[in-house]
């Protein structure tokens, strides 16, 4: 059914007899062309371009758990595209144009907010650096504004501009960047993947790759085989653990990354803001609850909790960068598992096995990506041949030496 | 306003009075108060406004559990929203008001909302304000967040201090009630170190609320026995008002005490709350258990509240929310609040109790069978609607309603390392499953075990049990051992607008819908309705909506699920988390040797890292950094200028295998380095990437000192020690940092020898002859002070830097000034530094950004192919050395009064601008004084075989476009004359 | 979390810094044939195993000794603490 | 002689002292102090260079001992001698002649900032600044740790006296930190 303000008031007075469920839940059948493992954001946007885009019906998504329980359910729900590489920005600026269109192309409100993101500058050697992003985005067809700490000051007069420890000098501002309510997104993306015939199957476990002489015909999992033409893998977080049952070992390890949010408060942050001399970003939702984030914790882990050092470290980061929220109260923590990879880009690929598709190592930019990787996915799947914006995502380029290091790490995935 | 609902009895203390404001009204209590009973003492049930409806809300428990009766405390820049009331310890001259209501709280105009709830379900937003699409942020969105949200903040800075500390023991007890009490006596008795704490501010935990006796004594007297016998052991510490917060990794629990929060205001110096990282050997988890509500329509007026909270008001704070009063149960636990009451003097209208056979009562009358179906009220309960059981209706014109639906464990620490409850049919509810966090056990009622007896007794045994101790078991008081059974009863049949989350408004209905529309995994569940996602986490509601879907979906609960609690078990102030580390003391700070001689000077500092830097020395009548820069780089070049290096890195390398551990480190070659002589270091990392770069001293065969950028110096030191231990263990090497134990100086510019010269102890020939370019070595200077003197330059100038201990770094400073009068020497700063460095074409950190190579650098060659250095073999990848790579550049702006900024990047000087046509970025830019015009180093694609070559520079971000000369990077002194003379 | 450090007993891991696995004691030989593609297995591919994992945190806030850590990834839990440069010369590292 | 005048890690010219309750916190500026690594293989002629040093065993694990010179555990195989900084000012120099080339000498007198904290209450004010367990950390005992941030030594001289070393640089943070730490504590 279509969604709309007047099917809302029709439902209401017929109490909400007709509402239908947001997508069905079948049995799993023989065989699929395509069939996409990971039931997340990226898996299902994939599922929705296939279908829609490409024209992809028989499809299906299989999800080990309930769909959107990954870390397109446990986010900071930031969206920018505000990278500095050629390999980046015209991907991250791809998937903030979807972005733009989401609603209508989905029938979904996921309350994309283009509320602004000011990215702080503390020194004058960040100062050169954001200036350089900043033309590379506008260079790529992006949006970007350099500010001084007046401008700053008028948009955030409660930042700590006058007893900091890092003063700020300025700020890289993106003012088509925000916030997007991030459940809503897998849901809105199952629902219309749904509603184009793609198969949605729930508590479905993959527990290894059916392989005859080099090409994947299918996949065992938890409700039996399931054929597929090609498979695509969609899993971020556990990446490593399901290309290793394909016998693959990635350029990735699996990082904690801890989210925060505070009790529901009337507005106080217009966007998104991020310190640019300690880690702690921040924006608030609808509901009021300020949302932040810091650093991963940095060691390995497939736990989907972290610790109170870093739990620690971002609130030091918070009260230095803001002071008033002192009395605000963190309500809930959590954790997601990255992909961190040993560039701090993605992977969108083909892997050695035939009909064995990968899309991981999102790091901590995979929901802003969520719309492009999706599209850049069903692409590659569809038509064996990397999406124009995505062709840096290559397995080889670490073997070539062609890395896509924004921050200039090396091979140390908890630095990127 | 006198007390009208205060009781007789009570633990509190009748003989002080305290005021308070609630919404600008002045009322009375009494220490032991908590705001909640304050209020409810003073005749007030209206307390706060539900978050979606505005519907009116009072008081629904006695505890951290609340969901409702959340105010805005204190005033100005204390001002703390969302707080509850139930935990609020009552001082002199509280203030406190009502929250997320507009204009008053009796009227609130948002209550409109209330009569449109048909048309704003669960999940409604996401089916509409789609059209026009540039409405949501302008229109929708902001009407929405301003209905949103509950408290508002002060928006200025908290004005209170914090602490963090640490604290060890054998046993972390969590939760003072009775089984976590006699866990204590045990332990602290056997002579283990304990740590005892509770969230309330009088320990005894839910003794202090029932009327039983312990010992055939009332309970509060064998409270105050054991407290007072733990407190007299040295090796327990009890910790009231202290709330652990989270089970973390390897027996290590948050804790935030709060110290000042019963406190007007904390007093000078002293901490408002402390979060304490707990180191436990064991933990003992004796939380309690939460009383659970039933779901009926209009269950959520003010007046309506936890049979067990009623019953907590009464006996612990003398306090009633009215003086006729009904109860509602499924349990023999309502009853026992209906007695008390009585007992108090308050009038029982009716105990309705759900089933047939509940037991009667000569004191007050039982309705058995029956169900409240409705209630009336629109700011406070005045008549509640019962079903009898013959069908009829009955209406009971009552002021309080209690309601029992039975108790829930508080397993919520056991969920921590996301372990799952298990489903107890007797109790009908979670109880703490078997993967428990390591080392923590847990009892009483938090266990599942209900019963005052066998809470004592689990607390002592657990104990026992967790330290492994002799059990020569101490004595159990002896108390109430009534075995408890809980039927489920969940919700009246046929109610629709039922609230299960009382702060979200998510009702019965929204749970059905959530169900229609496929949200029916628990996740989807509290996702979808945001029930149990309020600041109450859904202790209250949870199970309901969860029973209930699990109805619909014809499951059992246990198959629908539980949805696991994550930390922490309450809010806690993001200033308890930050601490000391606020404002300025946000990072340590480090300071020079020479920086309180240059703040004498006036100089202007900058954050380099952690380090405080003297960025310019400006002199009376300089009105712009420029003129001072400038100078100071005029004058190092004319004469001679002196800058604190202090900051950069050094390591004292030594071992008779350090020679060839530097060879592995630097991809240039240092074997052959002679004693006495300094060489340029390139470090890559094993990518192949540029890492580091700094010079090595040879001091003897076996000692080299190594220097670091400022920047690197704390990496690459834990690279070294990396490669030291991890790669080459046997190597004979021996690394310590010594960047703090000497102040160095460079001294630069064609008078820096002769500077040098008259502080320099004449035995020491630093000529050109005798200490030439690149020489080094241990000298004395002042009359035999110890020093260490370079002859590097950084500059392009002669130039040296010589170190001292830095204890003697001001001094020799200050000597330096005195001793060059003659010579007019200069101090300079960090930003003469760079416009020096740059026009000589040095690279430095904008150069040395973890993305450049010594190809890209110009420093190809160095790479040394003879020999194993960390980074040679992945520096040879095809993709880091094809045809058209980066080369480091110098660029001339061709008009001469043409500014030129790092950050923009190089065009062909016609054709498009766009990121296709990018050939490159300027990384460094400054006004170079030698030239008289601006410079700059950059990246450029072959670049080196471009030079002469005219580009646009552009910037579309600062609206800049120049037109270009790419030049060789060495601006001043190409042949490098000047540092060789 | 907390590291049982060989030498000094329990320590909290925020004292340490986490660097990876600790098969980055297993540099390859920069002579051999393969060595561009031994390095290239060896900076960039990881087992990432979850359960149990050997890998290397610096005491930086502590002695400044290299130590490997077996740990499970999914629980946390540490099994075993050594000194790296023990670990190093049983796996035949030497100068 | 040379004449040039030496400024304590705080910048002043007398070190400074701080008591609140029964706690002071007294900057010590008049100690020297020079690091020794045993070379390798060399262990044994560096232990013994170091107790002829010291006048006794050189100290173990996590350990200190010596009367005018002291030497405390820094790490595997590396200590740091600690002296009067009047009479030892070229501590280093003397280090240096005693382990030969046995060992790698460095002098470490200015690398370090040292505050003495003393006092019967000292366990609350420890409590609020490092994780370690300082209960446990018998007199005799050295641990090098962090705190406020900072990697710092810290020795138990006696049963309510500590020495805190921090690096020098950020004497004045440390110092803050624990004078704070006082105030609340006390």
């Amino acid at each position: 059914m279509r969604y709309s303000g007047f099917t809302v008031i029709k439902e209401a007075l017929r109490g909400h007899k007709g509402w239908k469920p947001a997508w069905r839940d079948p049995e799993p059948k023989q065989k699929y062309d395509i069939v996409i493992i990971g039931g997340g954001g990226h898996g299902l946007a994939t599922a929705h371009y296939l279908a829609k885009v490409y024209g992809f019906r028989n499809v299906a998504v299989i999800e080990k758990g309930w769909i959107g329980g990954g870390n397109v359910g446990r986010n900071t729900t930031i969206i920018r595209s505000n990278y500095l590489l050629d390999g980046n920005e015209p991907f991250y600026e791809f998937s903030l144009k979807l972005w733009e269109g989401l609603e209508q192309d989905l029938n979904y409100n996921a309350m994309v907010s283009q509320r602004g993101i000011i990215n702080l500058i503390h020194s004058d050697a960040q100062r050169d650096a954001f200036t350089r992003r900043g033309n590379a985005m506008i260079l790529n067809g992006a949006d970007a504004e350099l500010l001084d700490a007046e401008q700053v000051r008028k948009e955030y007069p409660f930042l700590n501009f006058d007893n900091a420890r890092f003063p700020i000098k300025g700020g890289l501002a993106q003012r088509r960047g925000g916030t997007v309510r991030h459940d809503a997104v897998a849901w809105g993306y199952a629902r219309s993947a749904d509603s184009h015939g793609v198969d949605i199957i729930q508590n479905c476990e993959v527990t290894g790759f059916h392989i005859e002489n080099g090409r994947c015909v299918g996949v065992e999992t938890s409700r039996g085989f399931i054929g597929a033409g090609k498979v695509g893998c969609a899993v971020a977080g556990n990446s490593g653990r399901l290309m290793g049952m394909a016998g693959m070992r990635l350029p990735i390890e699996s990082h904690v990354l801890q989210a925060f949010v505070s009790e529901g408060l009337k507005p106080l942050l217009p966007g998104v803001i991020t310190f640019g001399a300690g880690h702690f970003y921040v924006s608030q939702s609808d509901k009021g609850g300020l949302v932040f984030g810091g650093d991963i914790d940095g060691y390995n882990s497939y736990a989907q909790r972290g610790n109170l050092p870093v739990v620690e470290d971002v609130c030091e980061g918070g009260m230095a960068l803001m002071p008033m929220i002192g009395r605000a109260r963190l309500l809930r923590m959590w954790g997601g598992i990255m992909d961190m990879s040993m560039d701090g880009s993605p992977i969108i690929d083909r892997t050695h096995i035939d009909g064995l598709y990968f899309n991981g190592g999102w790091c901590y930019g995979g929901f802003k990506a969520t719309p492009a990787s999706g599209h850049c996915f069903a692409h590659l799947l569809a038509k064996d041949e990397p999406h124009p914006t995505a062709t840096a995502y290559r397995f080889d380029r670490f073997r070539t030496g062609r890395m896509i290091d924004e921050k200039g790490m090396g091979n140390q995935p908890n630095l990127h | 306003m006198t007390q009208v609902n205060r009781l007789n009895g009570g633990q509190i203390d009748r003989t002080s009075t305290l005021n308070f404001k609630f919404d600008n009204r002045n009322f009375t209590a009494h220490p032991g108060d908590t705001l909640a009973s304050a209020l409810l003492a003073n005749g007030v049930r209206l307390i706060g406004r539900s978050f979606k409806y505005h519907r009116p809300r009072g008081i629904l428990s006695a505890g951290s559990e609340e969901p409702n009766a959340l105010v805005e405390l204190r005033t100005g820049n204390r001002k703390e929203p969302n707080t509850r009331a139930t935990t609020i310890e009552m001082f002199d001259g509280l203030e406190a008001h009502s929250q997320n209501r507009w204009p008053s709280l009796r009227f609130d105009a948002m209550a409109i909302n209330d009569r449109f709830s048909n048309f704003l379900t669960a999940g409604f937003y996401y089916k509409t304000f789609m059209w026009p699409a540039a409405f949501w942020e302008k229109l929708y969105e902001p009407v929405i967040r301003r209905a949103a949200g509950l408290g508002t903040m002060s928006m200025q800075e908290d004005p209170d201090e914090y602490d963090k500390g640490f604290r060890h023991c054998d046993l972390l007890i969590i939760g003072a009630g009775p089984a976590g009490l006699m866990a204590a006596l045990t332990a602290g008795r056997a002579g283990s170190d304990v740590i005892l704490a509770d969230e309330d501010f009088v320990l005894g935990g839910r003794l202090n609320s029932e009327t039983y006796s312990l010992n055939d004594d009332i309970a509060a007297n064998w409270i105050t026995q054991t407290v007072a016998e733990l407190s007299a052991m040295p090796n327990v510490r009890l910790m009231p008002r202290t709330t652990v917060i989270g089970a973390f990794d390897h027996g290590i629990y948050g804790a935030v005490e709060r110290k000042g929060d019963h406190l007007s205001a904390p007093s000078e110096g002293k901490p408002r709350q402390i979060l304490w990282r707990i180191y436990s050997g064991r933990a003992l988890l004796c939380a309690g258990a939460t009383e659970r509500p039933i779901a009926f329509e209009n269950n959520d007026r003010p007046g309506i509240m936890l049979a067990g909270a009623l019953r907590s008001y009464a006996n612990r704070f003398a306090a009633t929310p009215a003086q006729r009063v009904a109860i509602f149960t499924n349990n023999d636990d309502g009853h026992r609040t209906a007695a008390d009451l009585h007992a108090k003097g308050v009038k029982i209208a009716a105990v309705v109790d759900i089933r047939p056979e509940a037991p009667l009562n000569g004191d007050y009358e039982v309705l058995r069978g029956a169900e409240v179906i409705d209630t009336k009220g629109r700011l406070g309960l005045t008549f509640a609607e019962v079903k009898l059981a013959d069908g009829s209706n009955r209406t009971l014109d009552v002021g309080a309603l209690g309601i029992s639906g039975g108790w829930n464990p508080n397993v919520h620490l056991t969920c921590h390392q996301r372990g799952r409850p298990v489903w107890n049919e007797t109790l009908s509810a979670f109880v703490p499953g078997d993967t428990l966090p390591p080392g923590l056990t847990v009892a009483g009622a938090a266990n599942g075990i209900m019963s005052t007896h066998g809470a004592l007794k689990s607390g002592a045994e657990a104990a026992t049990h967790a330290l492994d101790l002799k059990s020569d078991a101490i004595a159990i008081p002896t108390a109430e051992d009534a075995p408890v059974t809980q039927t489920p009863f969940w919700y009246v049949q046929g109610c629709s607008r039922a609230w299960l989350d009382q702060q979200n408004d998510v009702t019965v209905k929204d749970v059905k819908l959530s169900h229609q529309e496929g949200f029916q995994s628990v996740e989807h569940l509290k996702r979808y309705t945001t029930l149990g996602m309020a600041t109450d986490q859904g202790k209250t509601s949870n199970m309901g909506g969860l029973a209930i879907m699990a109805e619909i979906a014809g499951k059992s609960i246990p198959q629908v699920g539980t949805t696991i609690y994550r930390p922490p078990y309450t809010p806690v102030p993001i200033a308890t988390f930050a601490g000391r580390m606020r404002g300025k003391e946000f990072h340590p700070t480090r300071l020079t040797p020479s920086h309180h001689w240059a703040k004498e000077r006036g100089a202007v500092f900058v954050e380099v890292g952690n380090w405080l830097r003297a960025q310019w020395f400006p002199l009376p009548g300089e009105t712009h950094w420029r003129q001072s820069v400038d100078r100071e780089v005029r004058q190092t070049r004319a004469s001679v200028g002196v800058c604190d290096c202090t900051t950069l890195g050094k390591i004292d390398v030594q071992g008779t295998d350090a020679a060839d551990f530097l060879n592995r480190i630097y991809c240039n070659g240092f074997a052959k380095l002679a004693v006495g002589k300094t060489r340029y270091g390139l470090m890559l990392r094993e990518d192949g990437i540029a890492m580091d770069d700094g010079t090595a001293g040879r001091l003897a065969e076996d000692h080299f000192v190594v220097t670091t950028t400022t920047a690197n110096a704390v990496k690459v030191y834990q690279h070294m020690e990396f490669v030291r231990q991890c790669l080459f263990p046997d190597m004979d090497v021996q690394l310590i940092s010594t960047t703090e134990a000497w102040a160095q100086y460079a001294v630069a510019g064609p008078n820096s020898r002769k500077l040098l010269q008259k502080i320099v102890d004449p035995e020491f020939d630093i000529s050109n002859d005798g200490f030439p370019f690149m020489a080094c070595g241990n000298i004395t200077v002042c009359g035999g002070l110890r020093a260490r003197l370079f002859r590097i330059s950084f500059s392009g100038e002669l130039a040296f830097e010589i170190a001292v201990p830095s204890r003697y770094g001001d001094a020799l400073m200050r000597r330096l000034m005195v001793e060059g009068e003659e010579f007019n020497v200069v101090p300079y700063g960090t930003e003469a530094l760079g416009v020096m460095r740059i026009e000589k074409g040095h690279a430095a950190g904008n150069e040395l950004n973890g993305t450049t190579t010594a190809l890209n650098l110009g420093m190809g060659r160095m790479v040394s192919k003879k020999k194993d250095s960390i980074g040679s073999v992945l520096s040879e990848r095809e993709g880091l050395n094809e045809a058209d790579a980066l080369n480091m550049v110098g660029v001339k702006p061709v008009n001469s009064a043409d500014k030129i900024t790092a950050g923009a990047h190089l065009m062909d000087a016609s054709g498009p601008v766009d990121a296709a046509n990018d050939q490159g970025y300027v990384t460094s830019a400054a006004f170079s004084p030698s030239l008289n015009c601006y410079i700059g180093l950059g990246f450029l694609k072959n670049g080196s075989d471009r030079h002469r070559e005219k580009m646009r520079l552009v910037s579309p971000l600062t609206d800049l476009t120049v037109e270009v000369e790419i030049v060789s990077s060495h601006f001043v002194d190409p042949e490098g004359e000047r540092l060789r003379a | 979390m907390i590291i049982q450090h060989p030498l000094l007993g329990p320590r909290d891991s925020s004292e340490f810094v986490y660097l990876g696995d600790a098969s980055l004691i297993d540099r390859p030989d920069w002579q051999a044939e393969n060595a561009a593609e031994t390095f290239y297995d060896y900076a960039y591919l990881r087992d990432n195993p979850a359960g149990e994992n050997r890998e290397l945190w610096f005491h930086e806030g502590g002695d400044r000794s290299w130590l490997v850590v077996t740990r499970n990834t999914v629980t946390h839990e540490i099994s075993k603490v050594e000194l790296a440069c023990d670990v190093a010369r049983m796996r035949g590292r030497s100068k | 002689m040379h004449d040039l005048i030496a400024l304590t890690a705080l910048g002043g010219a007398d070190p400074e002292t701080c008591t609140i309750g029964s706690v002071t916190c007294s900057e010590v500026p008049d100690v020297a102090l020079a690091s020794v690594a045993a070379r390798l293989g060399r262990e044994g002629e560096t232990h013994s260079a170091l107790a002829a040093l010291i006048g006794q065993k050189a100290p173990g694990i996590g350990q200190f001992s010596g009367q005018t010179l002291i030497a405390f555990w820094a790490g595997p195989e590396q200590w740091i001698v600690e002296a009067p900084f009047e009479s030892h000012e070229g501590l280093a120099e003397l280090v240096k002649d005693g382990t030969k080339d046995a060992a790698s000498v460095s002098e470490q007198t200015d690398a370090w900032a040292r505050f003495d904290l003393e006092g019967p209450d000292v366990q609350s004010v420890l409590e609020l600044l490092c994780n370690l367990d300082c209960r446990n950390l018998a007199t005799g005992g050295a641990a090098r740790t962090s705190i406020h941030h900072l990697v710092c030594f810290l020795l138990r001289r006696s049963t309510d006296f500590f020495s805190i070393y921090a690096p020098r640089s950020s004497a004045q943070s440390l110092q803050h930190a624990i004078v704070t730490a006082m105030k609340s504590a006390l």
